[in-house]
């Protein structure tokens, strides 16, 4: 029935400005942007949106740089977050959907493009002409360079204020060297912020002693961006004893977030034989990682579920486990015992039982009563969290329950003109999560600097000649990333353990991406259903098919098969299904099989 | 309705087949599926040391006749790999893309051998003894009097070795933390465990770190262990023996509850109203410890499949594991464990 | 566990839908083993539709010793499609191997893999047919020679022998086609050779045909074929009908080398007018068909007789009447082979039993053609057309180049008598092109000048003399009529039969004097005139006769107990299929039990 | 190659497709042709086409004889007679002359149709019997798997024929137009609206029709008359053709190098049933026109 309602709606489907862009058209019907969303997982589950098929097919093309671009479109630190990110991607590829093997190295292949750029490539920006509206941004992490990149480009005048001496914020002082390496870092910020962005270091924004009063800023600019972050550990939670309230005042007891940022601001750290890292985050993991390379003998992490649970790649806690960290599930710390000299000597933890899923995803963990049970070690990380810290604001802001920023989606807060974006709105999550979110709110600022929405999002469809892929490539074993010899890595803190694809790995890997943004359709008025093309299908993915679904959103849901003739309304393409393989390309008798590449735009409205 | 319950049971060890039987047994009527990655019926893993005595037919080691199936009216699903349980839906899929439904479902997976995530380059270059295809192609790649080096040397480990000592092969143990597992071993005691072990006619070297695996060179055997102080250890075969795993990687998405084995309670339970588990591949809670444990033995692993069928079927019983931990050296001075005892 | 077995008797059997290469893969494999030296016996099943769909078998028995007929059960199930290969699953023995698509492409219900059918007592090998393929050759296409491939690995057989049987067969295609069929197979070859093997791994070695002798494959259709060429035919004429369609493409590729003349005509009504025709001018004519196609011979047949003109037509039977079974086997033309046609139009009647039975059948029904001056059915069905089996051609040509009783026999005055009465009913016939010969050939009742005449005691002595004539075939040189098997003197139990049947009917026969029961079988080649004497005197031997044949009247025993009035016990199944050697032995046990009582 | 128009919608087109009815004359089970064989080019035409014309399931007949053409009567829903290899067209003859009320439909392959049975299609045609005949013909024999047809190109290899084939293939179009048919059209399997057209024609015309339709065999014929070949050479017949002059239509006919498509002749005359009209008025005495057999709709 919403079906029939649907029939009219072609009107929306408007030709290519006529620029000779032969057969392209764009359309924001609901059907297209649900097939690209749904058709393209990967790119549906990044929070920057980057167009993955586009870039890869690139590299497989050997054109590095305009990989490079693709990928800078969603997310201006590529070199960066194709090392470190939390790969969402990865999780929905549907190259590791059960029977299609594992999933494309999507984020290997974003480094990729940024190594293996040729030397001399010229990053591209389409400027927008001078606004003369002026941002103010707090905070240089992802999401406030982000915000900065888009807003320069848009045309506004951006000043960020920062309070370490270099930007980056968590990039820079949360992630060690040997994951990424600070040249990168430093090329791929000075990129972002070189469209005339000024940044101030070592300011600190607050009302306190030769703190800039945000308030100020407040006068000075347009709009003011709070991208913060959430820089404060959360506190461990002890059941009673020593340093229940202050665990970090016990000689040998450090919170991982403050060890790493000193570690990072260039002051000499050091750990104990037996390592005790308390967390199940990157950050865990890293302190965990950093306190091998510092010498430590045994470094054991605790967490409170299962490794099945934690929100880190498998990749991450592989190489954690081969340079010999150890992970033991189940367990939270109840209190901590100390020497006669008040050092640290061990941890007593709680045996812990799984309770349901929170709805962050994660499971809960229920502690059993009396079953404390102790372990020894020299020195304690605390890495189970991070949180925001508001003692900045000389403003009054509307908070969440969690003490939080509210802002509505654009990024406004409860006071016109301030923005905030990135973890300090939505607590510790991912980088690319703070980038997505950095773009989405600096859209916000420039729709309200001027009034309007300058920008929309549409489906580009434009007509394919062939297939491109062929259907040896989906036997290709998944290129894993080179790693430093395990031999001597514990030994250097700086030095990179994945050491990137070169152009043969790159290549092969490349081949492997199904290219989802290819669309594969049958035209029901030529088709004479002979069903040559079910017979060349390497899956179960051409059907005949009586109906289908149409959700509330206008997008298409299940198709309803049928195996009876008298049934069959069409032979239909099952995108979902669908390798992109080209068999069915070749063998339709009446030629009424068309490919169409299908990609979200950004088109100025 | 008229269709029979489905019992259907993941692994084809002791605890499943202790487990398909007492079904059998107590629900006449129902129908009861076995389903194994392997394409052998059930054999006893204790027996496969027989193999390096010259056992060379699969055949001999079976527990069963061929017809105790169709007498029992258990259907043996082999060369069935499960790739999802589904516990909302009550399915299992296989890796060849059946799909089927239960009632009941009594996950009997067992463990696999762990291999250190360090040496896991070095998989290709060693030699397993997890099934009868493994042993026989193990045998096969070992010369007359040729030399195992044997990486950890947990008890199944050790096991085989004395029958490899027994019929004139070498091994070469490299013992670690591994050694004698699932057993606990007290630093006092461990010296004199492995002063026993060298008195069986194990080469012990202890204490060494291998972090490679090499091809021999020419001339020399099969293969070279390279440890981390750049020493080395030649032999024919390596063998590690790092202790189990469980194998529950085909349970994640089903929704039941899992550390490193699915999580039951003591009447072996997993979270799901419809899934029991029972043996290595379980972590049974223990009231007295407090904890999430695991249970090793065969006698531990049969008579967990039974209590689970026993519960499918109606009652509520908790297993009782027998928990003898010990390790002692008989008056030969020998090495006797219960772990051995079937 | 990879000891040689001293002998080998392994039988295996493909099953697919028809569009899986299923008879292809058959076929490679009984041409790659027989090309080792092996005895085989093969034998293929496919539906009517082109392809795509239905179920395909084929069914390949390898020995070394000779054997007679198919097994009941084989050693080896190679599944290229499921839904056709689980009904099948029981028909593999204990220890016997199921080969199968490890990773299908369409989800299945419960019980839709075959993996939920194999017994434990069978042994189940699980391959990626189509992912090899796949890899090998970027096509799935190629699965059939994927397990030909596996197969050749996991039993250790010469992968060169299937070589060569892959490159012969896509000969005619382009070179990639074999290129990547080989790759395919080299790839699963691989994959046999490596994987763990639940049984005894190789076959025992060949045994090699005797000195100067060459040991060579062919059906029976490609026996018939040899058999046309060494007797010299002339001319052959053909409409395509299964399961003849084989001989008339052998034919049209073999024939023109040796200046013979093929031509398809437009139907079976054409093609057995211009048989005639051809016959009529002292040429060597066949023509070859089905039931239906016999059927619309009749009457040109009629003629043939009629005009004591040469012909020769092989008829390979199908499940009948009309359209019928088109690709199954039955024996059920025997009727219409003795008997049909307008008038009595008694003509030669052979039914060989085996392939090597067909080579010497064919040319035999040449000589008498000529000899005997009428048309010879040569009874064929589609078991027999159809199977391969493994034979050695005779060193020299057994046939004789000519036998026509020519003009040059011709004694006496005046005017030449076509139809001349003589000693042996023959009459010397003249052919177009001798001098002093002319005459008319007429399908009306004729004088001995060939004129036209229904005078009563004319149409008594023509008739007579067309049917007298024929008895001296019953003692044409060196040509088995019917043979005994197996006990001499008195017997309990006696088997008749004829046609493909006797294969099952001998292996039978074996299994009862193994169990200790005498028995004998008669094989009856020559059905038309019936060798009335042997039978009778065979039958005066046997406590109880039993004639096994593939129709559902019973044919055969109704010819013979109409003629002979004797009694016999019947076995008819129409199944389609060829009959059970179990079977037939189940029923000798019965009688051999009934006569001790 | 693919020239994208404009993106085509799913379930419009379901709906398109489901709406206009034609499905119901669709056998429930599907068509056991080979994938890819221009025969389900017909059948979707034939269902279009008795669709377009409301012809209802119990009205239409199709017979058929030997071939993997005649299996057509399977995959309708109407009634179907498959008879013998090519005895068609007596067949269809006798249905029609027992009830002229029914559309008869005779179908068949170039072999069912000029080999065996090219004896009975004169005669068909002369008497002028108010039947469509179609003939798909794919130059080649499927079912008996692959030897060489009655308009199988000169030099065809099959296993029939392995030395090449001799004859020359025979001209159906010229045949028939010389046989007197009544009307006449060729369509192209590769060409499924036109088709569905050309049927539509040839079941309204009154008196005997023949629709040759060109349709690939994908299994047995890779080199002659395959789409790739036939997409090139075949074209329309030209906009001044008149359809009433049947010299014009030979010489288009004549033209087999570069088939053309559409209707090549076409006239209105007494047919078969007509004849028997006539006969029974001449019997009874009465006016022809008052018995006369009811026309067409």
């Amino acid at each position: 029935m919403s079906g029939r309602r649907r029939g009219e709606k072609e009107s929306t489907v408007r030709p290519a400005p006529a620029s000779g862009d032969g057969g392209v058209w764009y359309s924001d019907d609901p059907r297209d942007i649900g097939w690209v969303r749904e058709n393209i997982p990967c790119q549906s589950a990044c929070p920057a949106g980057t167009n993955i098929p586009g870039y890869i097919q690139a590299i497989m093309e050997k054109e590095y740089g305009r990989a490079y671009e693709i990928n800078r479109e969603a997310n201006v630190l590529p070199g960066i977050l194709g090392r470190i990110c939390s790969r969402p991607c990865e999780d929905v590829c549907r190259h590791a959907q059960p029977g299609n093997g594992e999933t494309v190295n999507i984020c290997h292949l974003k480094r990729t493009a940024s190594d293996l750029k040729h030397v001399g490539h010229r990053i591209t920006e389409s400027l927008y002409t001078p606004s003369g509206k002026q941002v103010a941004i707090v905070g240089a992490g992802p999401a406030g360079v982000a915000a900065a990149h888009d807003l320069s480009l848009l045309g506004h005048d951006v000043t960020i204020f920062e309070r370490e001496s270099d930007p980056g914020g968590m990039l820079r002082y949360g992630i060690p060297a040997f994951r990424l390496p600070r040249d990168v870092l430093h090329v791929e910020l000075h990129n972002a912020l070189r469209l005339g962005v000024e940044l101030r270091t070592g300011v600190e924004v607050g009302s306190g002693e030769g703190q800039t009063p945000l308030t100020r800023l407040g006068k000075d600019f347009d709009a003011v961006l709070l991208s913060t972050g959430s820089m404060a550990p959360v506190t461990l939670p002890l059941k009673e004893g020593v340093g229940k309230d202050n665990p970090d005042s016990i000689e040998g007891v450090e919170y991982g977030l403050y060890f790493l940022m000193e570690m990072h601001r260039g002051e000499k750290k050091t750990v104990g034989k037996r390592v005790a890292v308390v967390g199940a985050g990157f950050t865990a993991l890293d302190c965990a990682r950093v306190a091998k390379r510092l010498g430590a003998e045994e470094v054991t992490i605790h967490i409170r579920t299962a490794e099945e649970y934690i929100p880190v790649t498998k990749d991450e806690i592989f190489e954690c486990k081969r340079e010999g960290v150890r992970i033991k599930g189940l367990r939270s710390p109840a209190q901590l015992s100390v020497d006669d000299g008040g050092r640290l000597r061990g941890i007593e933890f709680v045996q812990n039982r799984l309770g349901g899923w929170r709805e962050n995803g994660r499971r809960a963990a229920i502690p059993i009563e009396g079953s404390e049970f102790f372990e020894p070690c020299d020195t304690l990380l605390i890495a189970i969290g991070q949180r925001t810290v508001n003692d900045y604001l000389d403003i009054k802001l509307e908070l969440d329950r969690w003490g939080s920023v509210k802002a509505d989606e654009g990024g406004q807060t409860s006071k016109k003109g301030v923005f905030a974006a990135g973890d300090y709105v939505s607590g510790p999550t991912t980088i690319i999560e703070a980038v997505g979110n950095g773009r989405r709110v600096a859209a916000g600022i420039d729709t309200w600097l001027m009034g309007r929405q300058r920008r929309r999002q549409v489906v580009r469809i434009e007509p394919v000649d062939g297939p491109l892929r062929e259907r040896g490539f989906d036997f290709i074993e998944r290129q894993h990333m080179p790693t430093a010899p395990l031999a001597g890595r514990n030994k250097e803190l700086t030095r990179e353990v994945e050491t990137g694809y070169d152009e043969a790995l790159a290549a092969t890997e490349s081949k492997r991406c199904y290219l989802c943004n290819l669309k594969y359709q049958i035209d029901v008025d030529n088709c004479i259903y002979c069903r040559a093309c079910i017979e060349v299908a390497p899956k179960n993915c051409i059907k005949l098919v009586e109906g289908v679904e149409i959700r509330e959103d206008g997008t298409y849901g299940e198709l309803l098969e049928t195996s009876e003739w008298d049934e069959v309304g069409a032979i239909w393409i099952d995108n979902n299904e669908c390798i992109r393989c080209g068999a069915c390309f070749m063998v339709c008798p009446t030629k009424c099989i068309s490919i169409t590449r299908n990609e979200f735009v950004t088109q100025d409205i | 309705m008229a269709e029979p319950t489905h019992n259907v049971i993941i692994g084809n060890g002791s605890a499943g087949n202790g487990a398909a039987i007492t079904l059998r047994e107590r629900d006449p009527d129902s129908r009861i599926t076995i389903i194994t990655m392997g394409s052998l019926p059930f054999y006893n893993r204790y027996d496969l040391p027989r193999v390096f005595r010259g056992c060379d037919d699969w055949r001999e080691i079976l527990v069963h006749p061929l017809a105790y199936y169709d007498d029992n009216r258990i259907t043996l699903r082999r060369n069935s790999r499960v790739t999802d349980v589904d516990g909302r839906s009550r399915s299992i899929t296989f890796a060849h893309n059946e799909v089927m439904h239960y009632d009941q479902l009594l996950v009997c997976a067992g463990g696999r051998g762990y291999l250190p995530e360090e040496l896991s380059d070095y998989y290709g270059l060693m030699h397993g003894f997890h099934s009868f295809e493994a042993a026989i192609t193990t045998r096969r790649a070992l010369p007359e009097g040729g030399t195992v080096v044997m990486l950890g040397g947990d008890m199944i480990g050790l096991d085989l070795a004395r029958t490899l000592i027994d019929v004139g092969y070498r091994v070469a143990l490299l013992a670690n933390e591994y050694t004698f597992w699932p057993h606990r071993i007290d630093a006092d005691e461990r010296g004199g465990f492995i002063a026993a072990l060298e008195h069986m006619g194990i080469e012990v070297v202890d204490g060494m770190r291998p972090v490679a695996v090499e091809e021999g060179a020419a001339g020399t055997p099969a293969r070279r262990v390279v440890f981390d102080d750049g020493g080395s250890l030649d032999g024919d075969v390596v063998m590690p023996f790092y202790g189990l795993v469980p194998t529950a990687e085909f349970m994640l998405r089903s929704g039941v509850d899992i550390e490193r084995g699915l999580l039951v309670d003591p009447q072996l339970h997993t979270t799901d109203p419809h899934i029991w588990a029972a043996g290595d591949v379980c972590q049974i809670w223990s009231a007295a410890d407090n904890e999430y444990r695991f249970y090793y033995g065969w006698t531990n692993v049969r008579q967990m499949g039974e209590v689970a069928a026993r519960n499918v079927t109606g009652t509520n019983e908790p297993f009782e594991g027998v928990d003898d931990e010990r390790l002692h050296i008989g008056k030969d001075g020998h090495i006797l464990s219960p772990f051995w005892e079937h | 566990m990879a000891e040689q077995r001293e002998s080998t008797d392994i039988q295996f059997a493909v099953i697919g839908s028809a569009g899986d290469g299923t008879i292809a893969a058959g076929d490679i494999l009984k041409r790659a083993m027989a090309g080792l030296g092996y005895k085989v016996i093969a034998f293929d099943i496919y539906p009517a539709e082109i392809r795509g769909f239905g179920k395909c078998i084929s069914r390949v028995r390898v020995t070394t010793e000779q054997a007679y007929s198919l097994k009941r059960h084989s050693d080896v199930l190679v599944s290229l499609d499921d839904s056709y290969a689980i009904p099948h699953v029981g028909e593999v023995c204990d220890f016997g191997a199921v080969i199968y698509e490890a990773s299908p492409i369409a989800r299945q219900p419960e019980g839709g893999h075959i993996t939920a059918h194999i017994r434990p007592t069978q042994l189940p090998y699980g391959l990626n047919q189509r992912e090899i393929s796949e890899r090998a050759t970027n096509a799935a296409r190629s699965r059939n020679i994927v397990v030909l491939g596996y197969l050749a690995g996991l039993y250790d057989i010469d992968p060169q022998a299937f070589r060569d049987v892959i490159a012969d067969k896509f000969r005619s295609k382009a070179a990639i086609v074999t290129t990547s069929n080989t790759a395919a197979f080299d790839a699963a070859y691989e994959v046999g050779k490596t994987v763990f093997k639940l049984d005894q791994g190789s076959l025992g070695e060949p045994v090699h045909a005797r000195e100067g002798e060459t040991a060579t494959m062919m059906t029976g259709n490609g026996a018939i074929v040899r058999g046309c060429m060494d007797a010299g035919l002339d001319t052959f004429f053909g409409y395509p009908i299964t399961p003849a369609t084989t001989i008339l493409e052998r034919l049209a590729a073999e024939l023109p080398k040796h200046g013979g003349r093929v031509l398809q005509t437009e139907d079976e009504i054409s093609a057995i007018s211009a048989t005639i025709g051809a016959g009529y001018t002292g040429a060597r004519a066949a023509t070859a068909t089905s039931g239906p196609g016999l059927a619309l011979m009749a009457e040109m047949l009629g003629l043939g007789v009629m005009g004591e003109i040469p012909s020769v037509v092989f008829v390979s039977q199908r499940g009948g009447p009309s359209t019928g079974l088109p690709t199954k086997t039955e024996q059920s033309d025997l009727n219409i082979a003795v008997f049909g046609g307008a008038g009595d139009a008694q003509r030669i009647v052979l039914a060989p039993t085996n392939v090597d039975g067909c080579y010497r059948t064919a040319g035999k029904a040449f000589e008498m053609a000529e000899k005997y001056q009428t048309p010879v059915v040569v009874l064929l069905d589609l078991y027999l057309s159809n199977r391969y089996e493994t034979v050695v051609p005779p060193a020299k040509n057994p046939f004789a180049p000519s036998m026509n009783k020519g003009l040059d026999a011709w004694r006496g005055e005046g005017a030449y008598q076509r139809y001349q009465k003589t000693d042996d009913h023959v009459s010397p016939r003249a052919v177009p092109g001798d001098e002093g010969g002319m005459h008319t050939v007429t399908g009306l009742e004729h004088s001995e000048f060939g004129k036209p005449s229904d005078l009563p005691e004319n149409h008594m002595a023509m008739s007579a003399k067309r049917h007298e004539k024929l008895k001296a075939a019953l003692t044409h040189p060196d040509f088995t009529i019917c043979k005994r098997f197996g006990d001499e003197g008195p017997v309990d139990v006696g088997i008749l039969g004829w046609g493909s049947t006797f294969g099952e009917i001998l292996e039978a026969m074996f299994a009862a004097q193994a169990a200790g029961i005498r028995c004998s079988a008669m094989k009856v080649v020559m059905l038309s005139p019936l060798p009335e004497q042997q039978i009778v005197s065979f039958m005066d031997d046997c406590g109880a006769v039993l004639v096994p044949e593939l129709n559902y009247e019973g044919q055969l025993a109704n010819l013979i107990s109409g003629a002979l009035g004797r009694p016999v016990t019947r076995l008819n199944r129409v199944t389609g299929a060829p009959m059970q050697v179990e079977e037939i032995l189940a029923e000798i046990r019965r009688l051999a039990q009934a006569k001790a009582a | 190659m693919t020239e994208l128009l404009k993106p085509v919608y799913l379930e419009d087109k379901l709906k398109q497709v489901r709406g206009d009815g034609h499905l119901q004359y669709r056998s429930r089970s599907l068509p056991t042709w080979c994938p890819g064989c221009g025969y389900f080019s017909v059948a979707e035409g034939v269902a279009a086409a008795l669709n377009r014309l409301e012809v209802a399931l119990k009205d239409a007949v199709i017979v058929s004889g030997i071939g993997c053409a005649s299996r057509f009567p399977f995959f309708m829903d109407t009634y179907g007679l498959h008879t013998l290899h090519g005895r068609t067209l007596p067949v269809a003859t006798g249905v029609k002359v027992a009830n002229e009320k029914l559309t008869v439909i005779a179908v068949g392959g170039d072999g069912d149709a000029f080999a065996i049975g090219g004896g009975h299609i004169p005669h068909a045609a002369r008497r002028n019997v108010d039947i469509t005949y179609m003939v798909f013909d794919n130059g080649v024999y499927g079912l008996t798997k692959g030897q060489t047809s009655p308009t199988s190109v000169q030099g065809f290899v099959t296993p029939s024929t392995p030395y090449e084939s001799h004859d020359q293939p025979l001209n159906p179009l010229m045949m028939l137009l010389s046989y007197g048919a009544g009307w006449v059209g060729q369509a192209y399997a590769g060409r499924p609206h036109h088709l569905a057209d050309m049927i539509v024609e040839a079941i309204a015309h009154r008196g005997f029709s023949y629709l040759h339709i060109l349709s690939p065999c994908v299994t047995f014929d890779k080199t002659e008359m395959t789409y790739s070949n036939l997409d090139v050479r075949v074209r329309d017949l030209p906009p001044d053709h008149d359809p009433a002059d049947r010299m014009a239509a030979m010489e288009q006919a004549a033209r087999t190098a570069a088939p053309a498509l559409g209707l090549f002749f076409s006239e209105t005359r007494p047919t078969l049933g007509d004849g028997f009209a006539d006969v029974a008025a001449r019997a009874t005495g009465r006016p022809a026109g008052k018995t006369k057999a009811a026309r067409k709709k």
